[in-house]
């Protein structure tokens, strides 16, 4: 922004003070990983994305129901896989260069430029940013699917998927797909896809979401199907009201009385 | 893999992209398009020969605005080697590149993984290429026509698909020649076949050797 | 070290380890799965039990790869470590005091370890370092202290116990086992007077009259103060008496309760909490009078 | 030429007079007022922005001319002066655009861009070797706090708000023509139709759907915001400002 | 012994019926050596934002003030307060512009945002240490004892708490859980945010 | 050929290691007259699962039961060991080992393995010779202890805190006048337990698939409910000493 001037890009500041203390042997923490399963599939007409909700670190699950189908424009989309804050940024960087582009040419951007934005940012960082992505969408040349390797490598398919949970989903995919295949086909084997990868990879779970693209209209499904509801819990964990042995209070009211009294005692000037 | 002949270049390659031991993608184009007469072969890392390709691209683009012809062979084979030779310690790249133009016609060019710049009759490179020198160097011959060396790229290619883990899938060809460039598709189940590894045991002089029926054993 | 050498040398560890197993396996019937009873401590007559190494160069570099939490945190096997243990001689005996907090890495892995091993009526021996090291090597030596009584008709000293005691561990100096433990007694026969021992793993064997062991060591004059200042310590205190007829349990005293309260109406004792902010509260800035809320 | 910030050594252009004006300023606002006339009119719910699009000759294809441009989904600008200057504030106020919408997740409210673009205009009149912008701008915009806004930008870079705005050649005519017609709890409907009458005023030549462009501020009910961004947290909300279609144009110019 | 063990601490917020909770113990400690029991990890932003920051208390201080910057200065710019998700975008991509060399803290934020219908929302949200944004609708949880807080939060919290019963929920699980963590402890924080007011009690925790 | 860059590997030097981890959690409460000992059924390997249903709480004898967590080879390994000491135990007194005897072989067993050690965390449960329940807790070299309630394997560190608040009563004042109860009905502790693991499944990839839960009854004590309990099934045939339940159930697959 024009007034407060803040130097674009990454801010390597810390790097100095990180290195010398991982020397110290202070590793680093774990930054959130999404394991995930993401999935992308051609039909006659559209792509229909598909994506698991769990993210984790380490064994933890951080997230049980995170979105990882992520917003490029109108009519593309783009699945994240690794590094959580790397699939969520470099997504959001290349949505908003997608919509400046689309402003400043007046036409509707395509799919294949927000993949070269996304492969020429990714190479430049030599896979650092740890972003493993599906992309797909529908533009005025039709529907188009992506995968991107962190390393920046990409490979234009029918089918792709992504993630710790690929391999299960593109057994699903290799039985499964057929050509121009009809939507409610498409979406069907996506929603089995992402589940072979929730049910057998335990770095994929929750629930799954769908994002159908057409020429037409883009319809996202959050939580299209919710297959790992927790159950019932067998007890109520309610506690009386002072189980908490407290040692100081303090309330602040939020609310701003204000009295207003009238100085003069009464001889205003007469308005009537 | 790039072979020259009479009047052009047939330059093909397997479609196998492995993630480790998993194949990322069993169906890739590695010829890839530089510009109307010339294709380049990509093996190594991906990433870094989509980079490479996607310079030499747009640098034959500008030549040929600004020149107003097709920009030859040599010239783009020139380019790769400089990104290739400049940058070694940071790309894993061996690219292959062929076309042909009008000063010289068909050529090929090799790039290894050093950066170094061979004009070579025929050409082969990535992880298969090692198994298939033998048969290459046995099998080549000059001046061949068109049929001859297509047959002559897809049993290489189809060989060293076989011995190397890291290869397979489809063949993909081009025929690139003054007229246009054709592409050639050899699906993974119509490979051509060689020895498939069956045993064949000598039979031993005179001793009739007796089928090996297997009988089951009869249980009370 | 050259593993060709290790086989052939006669000093290190292994070598000794090896003659044992040896020695052990040769005489068929002895073998300790023999007789269920052995609960496999094996006959003493043979020395040392059994113990099966890892047939590479180096066992003690493998167990401190895999068990040494310091080194490598998410290292897999995590062994539980107790901190903080005091004892001192004074003419009325000895008194122990020690926290009961066990951490494997920074889990509380659990609060109610009983850090004094009553090795027998007489003989106390504490545990910091490696839990299981303590546990398994102080019982074993009540079994010897009891086979000296029956051998010689008399107590052992405090000074042989922790002789024997240090001796064994020096055995398996460098195989990578952690000890700090101090052999607390009353000896009944020629000097009659409290003795205490710290014995370690490393061979380290002293005669004292104070001694404070594990990371809260430092800070170990009143052993709430340790559970306080030092995160592997904590949760509750266990007190020990010896006088001249054997060792008596004092009390178990949760470490944050005296925090806030102390000890209640024991003679000497401070009247409230023993916690710093206690003590100092209403008297600085830092700690005003609490405001009447 | 002295980079934009006013280098160590600033041949300024734009210096005072002994009166105390800045002279180019004055030169810019003349720009301007030979510009082609746009206006805005803030409605109860919404606010349009409208100009004429009159090309010197016929032979100009006007179709690829933008002088009503869409900075972000909720703000949109018309101008009158210079379209080359035009031009290159809209780039700058779509970068500002993006770079708040990357650090908050949400797009600028309008005073805030329109504070942004003012600065950059600012800038033009106190540094070294730069003349001032040629244009005025109205920027039409929505934001939850403080709903539909219309706020005018002159070459000085003063900015401020209007609830009814006329730049351009016969901004005189067309601001008391508009002075007579507003009043506060006025449509976006009726709007439209006194921005069309206004228009027509000073207009020569035929007015059609051709020759003029119009934007409209269209202020999401409460169900929509309730319903937040489309397709849950990483989707986009409702665009609340768009041009309207040639069909739209012509539709309104018959009534 | 990761950086985040070296001061220690832990922070969780939890959501309730039209309030939220935010928690947080008071220890700083140099590795194994407790030096203060006052250290504060939450902060008011506005008056219905709450910040906790857990993790290496150099970055703690610097971000605090940091983020107490970019907020005034929001303020002044846009004359108005700062809404909640707004704020957690601020949060995130500060902290994501750092990527190459993060800060070592891993914010948690609480608050109540305002309905476009005029009412308020309880709004719960953390970030990993390089900004990834986790919105929860349940409980958010960082710190040395985050795998601790989450087992108990998760049998613990039901939906729909009133105040109070928020304020003994949390207080009960941030206790239990830093209660089986060497690096968290030694005195707890607990601020109870309603639409009209923030109660604030500290607890009387394990000191050891 | 060709590869996505896998980063160039600097030489590797190959270490001798046999551990692997295959996640799963196990916990046992004691109560006054039972005890309750249970484990998830998965065992996993990195991100994949090796088997949705592989038993990891075993019956040594009536009265004894033992989980095992951790490294699954060295784990059903050590349970064959044990099994075949106490069939010579009964071969050499004529009796089962008492459980308190049982806790100190499982001591000098793990000891003896003290510089090889077995990657397994066990906790031992069952009745005591007194009749009252009792929990013995190991660390892998033997270090042991008896408790009231333990937990142990990936998820311990998610499940012991909630334990302590609602087993221990731990940082909770009672009512006015009352007192936390010091031992908890089976049905409770039943209930805990499943909650446990259903928590922990929530929020540990490592936990899930399946729960086994072994109850261990005193001799004489009523079934307190137990019969009620849906997935319930008895493996004791006699009903005049200690009788032994098993629970089964499922948890969540993702």
């Amino acid at each position: 922004m024009a007034s407060v001037f803040s130097p674009p890009g990454f801010d390597f500041s810390n790097q100095l003070r990180n290195n010398f203390m991982a020397q110290k042997g202070l590793p680093l923490p774990k930054a959130t990983s999404t394991g995930t399963t993401i999935v992308g599939c051609l039909f006659d007409g559209g792509i229909v994305l598909g994506a698991d909700t769990r993210a984790t670190e380490g064994p933890i699950v951080a997230d049980k129901n995170c979105e990882k189908i992520h917003y490029i424009t109108e009519s593309i989309r783009c699945c994240g896989a690794g590094t959580a804050a790397d699939t969520e940024f470099t997504t959001a960087l290349i949505s908003s260069n997608m919509e400046l582009h689309g402003l400043t040419t007046g036409r509707k951007p395509r799919v294949v430029t927000a993949m070269t934005m996304l492969k020429q940012m990714l190479f430049r960082y030599q896979g650092q940013v740890g972003a493993a992505l599906v992309l797909g969408g529908v533009d005025s040349t039709g529907p188009h699917l992506f995968t991107i390797a962190p390393h920046g490598s990409t490979d234009k398919l029918p089918y792709v998927t992504m993630g710790s949970g690929s391999l299960a989903a593109m057994a699903v995919f290799e039985s499964g797909w057929k050509a121009n295949m009809s939507r409610e086909a498409a979406l069907q084997l996506v929603k089995d896809a992402i589940a072979a990868g929730i049910f057998n990879d335990l770095g994929s779970g929750s629930n799954i979401d769908a994002c159908i693209i057409t020429a037409s209209h883009t319809e996202m499904l959050r939580n299209v199907e919710m297959p790992n509801q927790r159950v019932e819990k067998e007890r109520q964990y309610g506690f009386r009201r002072g189980t908490t042995a407290w040692k100081t209070e303090n309330v602040r009211s939020l609310i701003v009385n204000e009295e207003i009294t009238l100085l003069g005692g009464g001889d205003e000037m007469d308005t009537t | 893999m790039a072979v020259q002949f009479t009047d052009g270049v047939v330059v093909g390659a397997d479609s196998r992209t492995t993630m480790g031991s998993y194949i990322a993608n069993r169906v890739t184009d590695k010829l890839t398009h530089v510009h109307d007469r010339v294709y380049c072969c990509r093996s190594g890392s991906a990433a870094d020969t989509q980079a490479v390709a996607d310079i030499v691209h747009q640098h034959l683009q500008l030549y040929s605005q600004v020149s107003g012809a097709p920009p030859p062979v040599h010239t783009a084979a020139s380019i790769f080697q400089k990104l290739c030779y400049e940058n070694k310690d940071a790309l894993s790249a061996g690219i292959i590149v062929a076309g042909w133009d009008k000063e010289v016609g068909p050529s090929v060019y090799n790039i290894p993984l050093g950066g170094g710049l061979f004009r070579q009759p025929w050409a082969i490179g990535g992880s298969g290429s090692t198994y298939v020198y033998g048969y290459c160097d046995a099998t080549y011959k000059e001046g061949c026509g068109r049929d001859e060396t297509v047959n002559f790229v897809k049993n290489t290619l189809a060989l060293a698909m076989s011995r190397d883990g890291s290869s397979g899938g489809v063949i993909r060809m081009c025929v690139i020649t003054e007229e246009g460039v054709e592409r050639l598709f050899v699906p993974g189940n119509e490979l051509p076949q060689f020895w498939q590894g069956s045993e064949v045991l000598p039979n031993p002089k005179g001793k009739a050797v007796p089928e090996p029926q297997v009988v089951p054993m009869v249980v009370e | 070290m050259n593993s060709l050498v290790d086989r052939f040398s006669t000093t290190s560890a292994q070598s000794e380890i090896r003659r044992a197993q040896a020695l052990a396996a040769d005489d068929e019937e002895f073998s300790d799965a023999a007789w269920g009873s052995e609960a496999g401590f094996g006959s003493l007559a043979k020395g040392v039990p059994t113990f099966s190494v890892p047939s590479i160069a180096d066992p003690s570099a493998f167990l401190r790869l895999h068990t040494d939490d310091h080194a490598d945190p998410n290292c897999r096997i995590k062994i539980q470590h107790g901190t903080t243990t005091l004892a001192f001689r004074f003419k009325g005996g000895v008194i122990v005091a020690v926290d009961s907090r066990a951490t494997a890495g920074s889990y509380i892995a659990s609060g109610t370890v009983k850090k004094v091993i009553e090795i027998n009526p007489y003989l106390l021996g504490t545990m910091a370092g490696g839990a299981a090291d303590c546990q398994y090597w102080e019982t074993y030596l009540g079994i010897h202290c009891r086979l000296h009584e029956l051998r010689n008709r008399e107590r052992i000293s405090v000074s042989a116990a922790s002789k024997y005691l240090s001796n064994l561990v020096y055995g398996y100096k460098g195989m990578g086992l952690s000890m700090g433990t101090m052999i607390c007694g009353w000896d009944k026969t020629r000097c009659r007077v409290p003795a205490v021992f710290y014995v370690d793993s490393d061979g380290t064997r002293l005669k004292g009259d104070l001694f404070s062991v594990g990371s809260g060591s430092t800070h170990a004059y009143v052993s709430t103060a340790a559970g306080h200042r030092d995160a592997f310590s904590g949760n509750t205190c266990n007190l020990y008496h010896i006088k001249e007829d054997g060792w008596h349990f004092i009390g178990n005293y949760d470490i944050s309760k005296m925090h806030y309260d102390g000890p209640g109406d024991v003679p000497g004792g401070p009247g409230k909490g023993y916690g710093y902010d206690i003590r100092v509260e209403g008297r600085s800035s830092a700690n005003p009078p609490p405001v009447a809320t | 030429m002295a980079s934009a910030d006013g280098g160590a050594y600033s041949y300024s252009l734009t210096v005072f007079s002994p009166s105390g004006k800045l002279v180019q300023i004055e030169h810019a606002l003349a720009a301007v007022a030979g510009g082609t006339t746009s206006l805005g009119i803030k409605a109860s719910n919404g606010i349009v922005i409208a100009t004429e699009k009159k090309s010197s000759s016929i032979l100009i294809d006007d179709s690829m001319i933008d002088k009503v441009a869409v900075v972000c989904p909720n703000i949109g600008i018309v101008y009158s002066g210079m379209g080359p200057d035009f031009r290159v504030l809209i780039a700058k106020a779509r970068k500002s655009a993006q770079a708040y919408w990357k650090m908050y997740g949400e797009y600028p409210p309008t005073r805030v861009l329109t504070q942004e673009i003012a600065t950059v205009m600012q800038q033009a009149t106190q540094s070294g070797g730069v003349r001032p912008y040629g244009v005025s701008l109205l920027v039409a915009g929505w934001d939850i706090t403080r709903g539909p806004t219309l706020y005018q930008v002159d070459p000085s870079g003063s900015f401020w708000a209007w609830k009814a705005s006329a730049i351009g050649k016969n901004m005189i005519n067309a601001k008391t023509f508009l002075e007579k017609r507003y009043n506060d709890d006025i449509s976006l409907e009726d709007a439209i139709h006194t921005a069309l009458l206004t228009l027509k005023e000073g207009f020569e030549g035929q007015m059609t759907e051709k020759t003029i462009e119009i934007g409209v501020i269209t202020v999401p009910t409460t169900a929509e915001l309730e319903e937040g961004k489309i397709g849950g947290e990483t989707g986009r909300p409702k665009p609340t400002f768009r041009k309207l279609t040639e069909e739209e144009v012509r539709d309104y110019l018959a009534l | 012994m990761s950086i985040m063990d070296q001061n220690g601490g832990s922070v969780i917020a939890m959501v309730g019926k039209d309030c939220v909770a935010i928690a947080s113990d008071l220890r700083l400690g140099n590795q194994a050596l407790g030096v203060s029991s006052n250290f504060q990890k939450i902060f008011p932003v506005t008056d219905r934002i709450y910040l906790g920051l857990p993790g290496l208390a150099t970055d703690v201080t610097t971000l605090k003030e940091r983020f107490r910057f970019r907020v005034n200065m929001y303020t002044i710019k846009e004359e108005r307060e700062i809404e909640p998700e707004t704020f957690a975008h601020l949060v995130s991509s500060t902290l994501y512009e750092h990527r190459f060399g993060p800060y070592f803290c891993e914010p948690v934020m609480a608050g109540l945002s305002k309905t476009p219908s005029g009412g308020y929302k309880p709004f719960i949200a953390a970030t990993d240490l390089i900004g990834c944004l986790n919105f929860a609708k349940d409980f958010v949880v960082a710190g040395t004892a985050s795998e601790k807080l989450f087992g108990v939060a998760e049998g613990l919290w039901e939906p729909d708490l009133e105040p109070e019963d928020l304020f003994e929920t949390i207080s009960q699980t941030l206790m239990n859980a830093v209660d089986r963590d060497a690096y968290s402890g030694w005195g707890c924080v607990v601020h109870v945010l309603t639409k009209d007011k923030v109660i604030t009690r500290t607890l009387k925790g394990r000191m050891d | 050929m060709q590869h996505v860059a896998v980063p160039h590997a600097q030489p590797q030097q190959r270490q001798f290691n046999p551990y692997s981890e295959n996640g799963g959690t196990i916990l046992a409460i004691a109560g006054a007259n039972f005890s309750v000992i249970a484990g998830d059924t998965r065992q996993s390997e990195g991100y994949s699962i090796q088997t949705r249903y592989a038993p990891k709480v075993f019956r040594l004898t009536d009265k004894a039961v033992l989980a095992t967590n951790g490294f699954a080879a060295d784990g059903n390994m050590f349970v064959k060991k044990v099994r075949q000491r106490l069939e010579w135990y009964r071969h050499a007194h004529a009796k089962d080992m008492p459980l308190r005897a049982i806790a100190r072989l499982i001591q000098t067993m793990l000891y003896a393995r003290r510089f090889f050690p077995y990657y397994v965390y066990n906790i031992l449960g069952g009745i005591e010779e007194d009749g009252s329940g009792a929990v013995y807790s190991f660390d892998p070299v033997g270090s042991y202890e008896r408790e009231a309630c333990r937990a142990a394997g990936a998820a311990s560190s998610l499940v012991q805190p909630f334990l302590d608040n609602q087993i221990y009563f731990k940082n909770q004042t009672p009512a006015p006048g009352t007192t936390h109860p010091a031992h908890l009905p089976l049905s409770h502790v039943l209930s805990l337990v499943i909650d446990s693991f259903t928590s922990a499944t929530e929020r540990h990839i490592e936990v899930g698939d399946g729960l086994e839960i072994y109850v261990v009854l005193a001799k004489g004590s009523a079934l307190q409910g137990l019969d009620a309990i849906q997935g319930l099934s008895e493996l004791t045939t006699t009903d005049d000493g200690e009788r032994m339940f098993v629970i089964r159930r499922n948890l969540k697959r993702d």
